[in-house]
């Protein structure tokens, strides 16, 4: 049977390997955004493990909500890529540097 | 009137300065003469307030009380007393100058000048009749904007440099006394200096405000070693801007160590009153010996002022020493009455000294000494003048100059003869970096072909130079009447300074 | 078929770390693989594997909304992108550099405070080993979110409709572009057309005068 | 006694310099000495009337306020007067030497564009040595004390376009000032221990002060203190070793100043404020000591000096120095009254043998080298008549006026049993060798022998200050009335007054109470008892070794500068690392030049560049804003630009965090 | 079901939903056609609803609804119209800016706001639940704001770092409101209120933490600030005026809602993990902002450091110190209206005027927004009498309340770093002579006027802080 510390055990090894994931990758930044799904991802888990142990459904009613953000953000986050794309022909994350300082 | 007169003094110049910038540079000739009216009728309306003052109480006088913030327990609270009094005087005296001197010398937005003056006044003596500490702090840092663009628009060729180091030098003392301030309103609830000064606080607690309050009056005042935003700033400064900023704005640091921190922290004073007196000290012979090589006029009086606000400092702290040499009270009186009268004098003399270079400076474009020479050959007038104040610099008795030197030097043997001793020093260093610039600029045979094509003072130069010296003499001659004025206010503050705050 | 809940336990567990690898494995997947199309493909693994892993804690309306909504519609906008922004894959430079045993370290230190917390029964009044409490027989999971939804959370609802236009919104005005040149009708200045706009009138001397 | 009278007497001469000063043109040339005349000359005849209330009068002495100066932590500040018989005495000498001076201005500064300027000066240094001698107070003592300097050094840079008078009175004010120093610091000390101001009170007090111990220097009475202290405002005024430097260069003024100021009145002011302090001086048998060494010292080594200079006024400026010495020793052997007494005879010899010398001047085309003059008597007889009255009384030649002044402090010098009494005796006794020596051989070299002008261009020398130096006029010629009127009128006191008051001033009890001698110390009483009149004195006078040192000095001379004066050169020369020593007045004026002043200098440019600019101004202020700047150039670097760093730094944020507290909790 | 009259202290919220709608639909069928409508449309939808909101507004006491997801107090009331004022005000500047850049779109306005129903969404949230989705819905509009001028390469880039920051934050948001959920078992603030008093279990600092990064990632303060200065500097300075003022209000809100009232009982914990942030966040700031040569980027150090005496206010966590905060947030918005708006107005189409020399001698060039500038920097440089003056006070003041001695010290030092870069700026205006030409600054009357009356409250808030400080005070429970 799954407990609760199992979930959230999951949750927190995904959290961190998404995390891992944004600031490892040297690649290009659409895969930020996939990096980005996992995290919500981790914060579901927690969500449905909670929600399951106290026998409450407001847990999950807040995934649900999660899962339509997340869709929304995922949208608007590669119209920026796009964007960006036609701006630069390239999304390296290398090369978004010009502002800094 | 006398309920809303000290309103009158902050307001009326601040309006005529929002007038004279409405009417703007097109109007300037109009700005000019609003100018001198309000800053004349400013003046005149100190003569209720000098003749109306009652010399017999040290409470304050010409009280004005309005809700402000209600929130802070802040209110528009305003009055006098002896040691606050002169002081609004000297400033209304000495913007009178300051606005004749530009007359026709500043040709670069002289509404803007005008204003900025205007404004200063108003502050200024907002700062000194302020008794809500709220509205002190709240004039005390204002003052800072108008200075700090008169340098920067009408400085010399390092002005910027200059005006960031003076508005942030003293920015940095300021906001700790803030910090303090606001300290002590969350103890006693109340922003009124009185409930401050009657505040029961630790020692500790004394100590931290103690150096806040230091770090803001000493870079004001300024004493050693917070003191070389003074040099830059008066040099870059337009002369007018060195007036103001050595006759009065240096004031406002001596006026801080009397007003608020000899009576709300007397016991951290009393512990760290040495450090006080050495670093006045320093300032007397450090920097005495530091003018004597100066080669630029501006700071070489700059560097004066800092020595003889040394007197101040030191006539104010050495109250401690006396009693602690002596078991008594004698003579710390006298000591206060010697800063006081010292800030005064200084205000009138710096403020001349100023002035006089500025009569030089419109004519030569130079302040370096090194241009000049003899002077008086062209100027004979103005060399009087500018001797006088020279000598008055020096501390010679019959000017204002002696009488605060005197009494410190007098009060400070009591607590020791070293204080005395090293303070009297000023005699001989203040003669000597004082009349070697005068030797060099006003004396001798005629330095160069600049000097030769100079013209002695116009009817205005003249002026202003003639009444500065009048009260110079007058102040010497007859200090009376000012330390009427002062005496039972410098009373009460002694017995303030020695008494102590630590609850029990 | 059903078993008995000693036997149901046993499997659900098994299955959940056959899932919770898979998961982990798949978003290991994610973040290493060079090419941004296996690392979606990856994605809709772990999607999916996480999905597996709601369905056995009983909450089947999100896994099914997972795999619809997620592997359906969002992972299939993502490989959209990846194609039509024609990335050259041989350009991408190579993973990770030589600070990258600092960001191990610190996921891996995220990781162990994390779980750190959940070991040490740090979770103050809540019993970490229990295991979920079976739902009872014929409780449907959809019916109930179903019934709040529209009721309790409908302020919630509401919001997340906005949302989604914004998304809409903000997805149509920066990515739909008007060409200039291109050449398209537009029927409805055709159907406004007036015949003064098409026709002109010149009137012209008759003869040269001379 | 009236106060208003004593009101006008210093006042009449203020008004006279306002008016003369400011002026202007309403006023003029003729305007300002009238008016300045007729200020001082009413001084004049008040402070005689005032003298005369007192002496023969009955008059008691006037101590009392003016008005109150300020009141400050109780203490009252008075500007006030004592007028006794001290100060009447020295109100008579300043108001005729100056009412002389005066005059004599008038043809000296003929021509001189600052006329106006030169008589508002005078008057006001008339106003401000009134106002020292008849105070009360020491406020007030201070303010004349301050005022007379500042005089003098407007006049002493009366001719301000010379460099050398601008350095000179430069040099004059700050060498004073370092007196000054002291001088404040014993009024500070007279304060801290009566809480007054008031001669009155610090007379009353000072047997108690003598009990006192300061904790300075391990210890030191309190009354040696204030005594040393207040002496050392007397050095610097009356130009006594080492303070004495500023006093030669003085004589870059006007010479109606140098007899004036330089001479007879501001240069005594320190012997006159000891006299007036004898009630301290008197219980502090160190500080008189000390008063002694200082004096006699300068008494003689200054003397020295003078026979080695060439220019005339020099000459004389060393014999004041040297005479001044001789009045600091009188006042150091407690004979107060004889101080006092030198001090009037020389004020009038003196400033009779200085305005000779500017009657010379004058006739010279403002040629001040000696070497340059010689047989003048031919052509400048009243002058040379006066000079030589003035000469001969100044090496007290008996019956002169300096005789019985001069010859009474060697006594008093000679009786008194003070530490360093032997030392000082010496040197006094050996002065009047010296003053001999020096005095004819300015005589010789002026009036007597070739007539050396005549080989010189005229115009030569410095002078640009007056019309007088027209080129081509070489034949010297005797000054106008207006000059020789005052030469005659000082000459006749210079003959005549010591005879005439020796008996009650010195050994009479003129001075009643306004100085006090403890009996111990009371030498001028114990020769009071050997004296017969002023006739059997002068008599006594031929016997005595003074006399005959003199007449050597006399001797000297002649041989020297008439006879052989290459005598003298071969001296020089043999001697010569002496003769180096003396003009390089033993170095006094190289030390305080190189030493002194380049070390002022070279700590002030130290603690500017190094303290101000280099510690305070770089390392603390800009240091402080650089630092602040680089760190923020530093810190800006983490914010390179790359997402994954910015997500890394949240994430280590995160972790920070998190660690912390789980370690904590 | 609830009665519809109960839904009246929802008004704001409910009128912009639906003028979201018309302002969509009025931008699809005339907006192409007349350009601008949509912005005077949407003005007048803004002035509509702040008259709305005070007419609906019952500030004697507090109303939650939809099961106490939505709460409607006097806070939420002053925020809610300092809202719509804010958000007017943006616009009214922005116009000849998007006019002149060809950005003048109906989206824009939309997105705006959109920005602002999240906004207030999070200003009246009481759940869990509320709170994030109002942080998207804000969140998710500021993205697409700072993108949207689509011929800015540095734009998208600044939205892409924006986006992919602020998705971790979010995450990192719901991640933190899953344990507290999970420690609760509820989502509504005022019950987890209830349920967690001064508990010092492992689990809430983990929670804690989570939503403690993510309000500081969304306020800026360092370390999660990074975001900031780029997205500052990158955006349209439009945008950046939208996103340097209004959203502060919502942040503000979030501290609020989710730490103020909502975890009151281990307010001593999170207080603890504010203090390093505030600390870094001053320095940071300050520091950083004195080596920018982009105003900008400048002005956006200079958030950070604000930011930082607002985290001191929660840092007090008191009363007095979220006064203190409030008041201080709703001036700095007031002078970072201004300040952006300069910059707004300064700059023509191929000219941003947003290097620090382009502001060189701009006194004689149009001493109008000089003298603004120069009021505004003087008033967030903390200097008597403007009004920035009165906010650092008050949050002193807190922090002596809870006798943060060190809190203090650093605070005011690093107000006189401050003072150095806002006194360059009034140094370049008016000390400098301007080296070439530079194209006019927008001329617009209307535009001018607000600008003029913005510096004005400055100064007469800074004269008279009286009422706005009483405003606060007794907004805060």
């Amino acid at each position: 049977m799954i407990t609760l510390a199992d979930m959230l055990t999951l949750s927190g090894v995904l959290f961190a390997l998404a995390v891992a994931g944004i600031f490892l990758n040297r690649k290009n930044v659409i895969l930020l955004l996939m990096c980005v799904e996992l995290l919500l991802l981790s914060a579901n888990f927690n969500f449905i493990a909670f929600s399951r142990m106290l026998g409450d459904l407001t847990g999950q009613v807040f995934v649900f909500f999660v899962l339509t953000v997340a869709a929304a953000e995922s949208a608007i986050g590669l119209a920026i890529l796009v964007v960006l794309f036609r701006e630069r022909r390239n999304i390296d994350v290398e090369d978004l540097n010009t502002l800094k300082g | 009137m006398h309920h809303q007169l000290l309103s009158i003094l902050i307001w009326l110049p601040i309006a005529a300065g929002i007038v004279v910038l409405l009417l703007g540079e097109r109007n300037v000739g109009a700005g000019r003469w609003v100018s001198l009216a309000a800053s004349v009728a400013t003046l005149a309306l100190c003569v209720p307030l000098w003749g109306d003052f009652n010399t017999h109480t040290a409470a304050y006088q010409f009280v004005e009380k309005a809700a402000w913030i209600p929130g802070f327990h802040a209110y528009y609270a305003l009055g006098v007393d002896g040691i606050s009094m002169p002081l609004i005087v000297l400033t209304a005296f000495m913007t009178i100058p300051v606005v004749i001197g530009g007359w026709r010398v500043i040709t670069k937005r002289p509404a803007q000048y005008y204003a900025a003056f205007l404004i200063m006044e108003g502050l200024m003596i907002g700062v000194f009749s302020a008794t809500d500490a709220l509205l002190f702090y709240f004039f005390w840092e204002a003052m800072l904007i108008p200075m700090f663009l008169i340098i920067g628009i009408w400085g010399g060729p390092r002005r910027v440099y200059a005006t960031l180091k003076f508005f942030l030098y003293t920015f940095l003392g300021s906001v700790l006394m803030l910090a303090a301030l606001i300290y002590m309103y969350v103890k006693a609830g109340s922003y009124s200096i009185a409930a401050f000064q009657a505040l029961p606080l630790t020692l500790t607690e004394q100590r931290w405000i103690f150096f806040a309050f230091l770090l803001a009056f000493a870079v004001k005042v300024p004493m050693w070693p917070v003191h070389t935003w003074l040099p830059d700033a008066h040099v870059e400064a337009p002369t007018g801007g060195s007036v103001i900023l050595a006759a009065i704005m240096l004031k406002m640091g001596g006026y801080g160590f009397l007003r608020f921190m000899l009576p709300i922290t007397p016991d951290a004073c009393r512990e760290f009153n040495m450090l006080i007196i050495a670093l006045s000290l320093i300032a007397v012979i450090y920097i005495g010996f530091v003018a004597i090589v100066q080669p630029d006029m501006k700071k070489l009086i700059a560097y004066s002022s800092i020595a003889h606000m040394g007197f101040v400092t030191l006539g104010a702290f050495v109250v401690y020493e006396i009693v602690r040499a002596t078991g008594g009270l004698s003579g710390a009186a006298m000591g206060m009455d010697g800063a006081m009268v010292q800030m005064v004098s200084h205000g009138l003399i710096s403020g001349a000294m100023f002035l006089c270079v500025g009569v030089l400076y419109d004519r030569m474009h130079s302040r370096q000494i090194a241009d000049y020479g003899g002077v008086v050959n062209t100027m004979p007038i103005f060399g009087a003048f500018m001797v006088l104040f020279a000598l008055a610099n020096t501390g010679l008795p019959g000017t204002s100059g002696f009488v605060g030197e005197f009494l410190v030097i007098l009060a400070s043997f009591k607590a020791g003869f070293w204080f005395s001793a090293l303070a009297a020093v000023t005699l001989i260093l203040g003669a000597t970096y004082t009349l070697w610039m005068v030797k060099r600029v006003v004396f001798g045979p005629v330095g160069n072909d600049h000097v030769a094509k100079l013209t002695d003072l116009d009817g205005r130069e003249f002026l202003i130079l003639g009444v500065l010296a009048a009260a110079v003499l007058l102040v010497g001659v007859w200090p009376e009447p000012l330390l009427k004025v002062m005496e039972p206010s410098i009373r009460h503050l002694v017995a303030q300074a020695v008494s102590t705050k630590i609850p029990v | 078929m059903r078993l008995t809940g000693e036997a149901t336990a046993v499997l659900v567990e098994i299955l959940f770390y056959a899932f919770a690898t898979l998961l982990v494995a798949g978003a290991l997947g994610v973040i290493t693989a060079r090419n941004p199309v296996y690392s979606a493909l990856f994605l809709v693994f772990a999607f999916i594997n996480s999905a597996g892993i709601w369905l056995l804690s009983e909450a089947e309306f999100l896994a099914l909304v997972l795999v619809l909504v997620y592997v359906g519609a969002v992972m299939v906008l993502f490989l959209f992108v990846v194609m039509m922004l024609d990335i050259n894959i041989a350009e991408l430079r190579r993973g990770f550099t030589r600070f990258a045993w600092l960001g191990w370290l610190t996921a891996c230190a995220l990781v162990a405070e994390i779980v750190g917390v959940v070991w040490t029964h740090g979770l103050a009044g809540v019993d970490v080993s229990k295991g979920f409490v079976p739902e009872p027989a014929g409780f449907s999971n959809t019916r109930a979110l179903g019934e709040v939804l529209y009721t309790r959370y409908v302020y919630p609802f509401e919001l997340a409709a906005v949302l989604l236009v914004v998304a809409i919104v903000a997805a149509i005005a920066l990515t739909l572009r008007r060409r200039p040149g291109l050449k398209t009708q537009d029927v409805a200045r055709q159907v406004a057309v007036r015949a003064e706009d098409r026709v002109r009138v010149v009137k012209i001397a008759a003869e040269k005068r001379s | 006694m009236n106060p208003h009278l004593l009101i006008a007497i210093p006042l009449a001469p203020l008004v006279a310099a306002v008016i003369a000063g400011l002026g202007g043109r309403l006023v003029g040339r003729t305007g300002a000495h009238i008016v300045t005349i007729a200020g001082v000359a009413a001084s004049c005849l008040l402070s005689l009337h005032v003298l005369e209330q007192l002496y023969r009068g009955g008059a008691t002495t006037f101590n009392g306020p003016v008005y109150t100066w300020l009141v400050s932590d109780g203490v009252h500040i008075d500007v006030g007067f004592l007028v006794d018989r001290l100060t009447a005495l020295m109100m008579s000498v300043v108001t005729f030497v100056s009412l002389c001076v005066h005059v004599y201005t008038i043809g000296y500064m003929r021509d001189d564009p600052g006329y106006k300027r030169f008589f508002s000066y005078i008057s006001l240094f008339t106003f401000s040595m009134l106002m020292l001698v008849m105070s009360n107070n020491f406020m007030q003592l201070f303010f004349g004390w301050e005022a007379v300097g500042v005089v003098s050094y407007l006049l002493i840079g009366f001719w301000y376009t010379r460099p050398s008078a601008v350095f000179a009175n430069f040099k004059a004010f700050i060498v004073n000032r370092v007196g000054d120093f002291g001088f404040v610091i014993g009024i500070a000390a007279v304060f801290s221990y009566t809480h007054s101001l008031s001669y009155e009170a610090a007379f009353a007090a000072a047997p108690h002060i003598a009990q006192q111990t300061l904790p300075v220097f391990g210890g030191v009475n309190a009354l040696t203190l204030i005594c040393i202290a207040l002496f050392v405002g007397a050095m610097g005024k009356s130009a006594q070793v080492p303070l004495h430097v500023w006093l030669p260069d003085s004589m870059e003024g006007p010479t109606p100043i140098s007899a004036l100021i330089h001479a007879a009145t501001m240069v005594t002011a320190g012997i006159f404020m000891v006299a007036r302090m004898s009630p301290l001086f008197e219980y502090s048998d160190t500080a008189l000591s000390f008063v002694l060494v200082i004096g006699a010292t300068t008494a003689f080594f200054m003397g020295v000096l003078g026979v080695v200079m060439n220019d005339i006024k020099r000459v004389i400026a060393y014999s004041t120095l040297s005479q001044l010495g001789y009045m600091t020793a009188a006042l150091g052997v407690s004979a107060y009254g004889a101080g006092i007494f030198h001090l009037m005879t020389h004020a009038f010899f003196k400033a009779l043998l200085f305005l000779a010398a500017g009657s010379v001047i004058i006739g010279m085309h403002h040629e001040q080298d000696m070497r340059k003059m010689g047989g003048l008597a031919k052509y400048m007889p009243i002058t040379a008549v006066t000079c030589w009255i003035g000469g001969l009384s100044l090496v007290a030649t008996p019956f002169f006026s300096g005789f019985y002044s001069k010859d009474a402090i060697i006594e008093a010098v000679g009786l008194s049993h003070r530490w360093g009494a032997t030392y000082a005796y010496w040197c006094v006794l050996l002065g009047s060798f010296i003053t001999s020596l020096y005095t004819f051989r300015l005589l010789f070299m002026t009036f007597h022998g070739k007539e050396r002008f005549r080989h010189v261009q005229a115009g030569h020398g410095e002078g640009h200050d007056g019309a007088h130096g027209g080129d081509g006029v070489h034949e010297p010629r005797e000054s106008p009335l207006v000059v020789t009127l005052p030469l005659i009128a000082l000459a006749i006191p210079s003959l005549v007054i010591g005879y005439l008051t020796v008996g009650k001033v010195l050994y009479g009890d003129y001075f009643g109470k306004a100085i006090f001698v403890l009996p111990q110390h009371a030498v001028l009483a114990r020769m009071a008892a050997e004296y017969h009149g002023p006739f059997s004195l002068a008599l006594r006078g031929f016997l005595g070794a003074p006399f005959w040192l003199a007449l050597a000095g006399f001797g000297t001379a002649w041989v020297f500068f008439l006879k052989r004066p290459q005598l003298a050169d071969a001296a020089a020369q043999r001697f010569g690392w002496l003769h180096r020593l003396l003009l390089e007045k033993y170095y006094f004026d190289w030390f305080n030049e190189h030493i002194v002043a380049k070390l002022a200098r070279g700590i002030g440019l130290g603690l500017w560049k190094g303290g101000d600019q280099g510690l305070i101004d770089g390392v603390m202020v800009n240091g402080t804003a650089n630092s602040v700047g680089r760190l923020g150039g530093v810190v800006r670097r983490v914010q390179n630009g790359y997402l994954y760093s910015y997500a890394f730094w949240m994430v280590i944020g995160l972790a920070a965090l998190l660690g912390w507290f789980l370690v904590r909790a | 079901m609830m009665p519809m009259h109960s839904l009246a202290a929802a008004t704001p919220e409910i009128f912009l939903a639906a003028a979201i709608c018309v302002v969509l639909l009025f931008e699809a069928f005339f907006g192409a056609r007349h350009r601008g409508a949509t912005a005077t449309l949407t003005l007048l939808v803004l002035a509509i609803g702040a008259a709305l909101t005070v007419a609906f507004a019952d500030v004697s006491h507090s109303v939650t609804l939809f099961n106490g997801m939505y709460v409607a107090d006097p806070l939420a009331f002053v925020l809610k119209l300092a809202g719509f004022l804010v958000a007017a005000v943006t616009l009214l500047y922005s116009r000849t800016y998007l006019e002149n850049r060809d950005i003048l779109k109906g989206e824009y306005y939309v997105l705006t706001l959109t920005a602002l129903l999240g906004i207030f969404v999070l200003i009246s949230a009481g759940s869990l639940l509320t709170v994030y989705l109002g942080v998207e819905l804000l969140a998710l509009s500021v993205y697409a704001m700072v993108a949207f001028d689509r011929e800015s390469g540095v734009a998208a880039e600044a939205a892409m770092k924006y986006f992919v920051l602020g998705a971790i934050a979010s995450g990192m948001l719901l991640y933190g409101m899953s344990i507290i959920y999970g420690l609760t078992g509820t989502l509504s603030l005022a019950r987890i209120a209830a349920a967690l008093t001064a508990s010092h279990s492992l689990g809430i600092i983990l929670g804690l933490a989570f939503m403690v990064v993510a309000v500081a990632f969304k306020f800026g303060a360092v370390p999660f600030h990074m975001w900031l200065p780029d997205v500052y500097e990158g955006a349209p300075t439009s945008v950046t005026l939208f996103v340097g003022t209004a959203p502060k209000i919502a942040y503000f809100a979030l501290a609020m809602r989710l730490l103020a009232y909502g975890l009151p009982g281990v307010a001593a914990d999170w207080t603890r993990m504010l203090m390093p942030l505030a600390v870094l966040t001053l320095v940071v700031g300050n520091v950083v902002a004195i080596v920018q040569s982009n105003l900008k980027r400048m002005l956006a150090y200079s958030t950070i450091s604000h930011v930082g005496f607002i985290v001191l206010g929660f840092v007090a966590g008191t009363r007095s110190g979220y006064t203190a905060a409030l008041y201080y947030m709703l001036v700095y918005v007031l002078m970072a209206l201004g300040a952006f708006g300069v910059i707004v107005l300064a700059g023509r189409k191929g000219f941003e005027a947003d290097r620090l020399d382009d502001y060189k001698g701009l006194y004689r060039r149009d001493p109008l927004l000089a003298l603004v500038m120069a009021m505004l920097m003087f008033s967030m440089a903390g200097v008597p009498p403007f009004v920035g003056f009165w906010a650092k006070l008050r949050i002193i003041e807190a922090l002596w309340q809870t006798n943060h001695l060190w809190l203090v010290i650093i605070a005011v030092v690093m107000s006189v770093v401050g003072a150095f870069y806002y006194l360059r700026m009034v140094k370049l205006m008016y000390f400098d002579e301007a080296p070439e030409t530079l194209p006019a600054t927008v001329r617009s009357f209307g535009v001018r006027f607000t600008l003029g009356i913005n510096a004005a409250a400055v100064l007469v808030l800074g004269i008279l802080p009286a009422p706005l400080l009483d405003l606060c005070t007794r907004v805060i429970r």
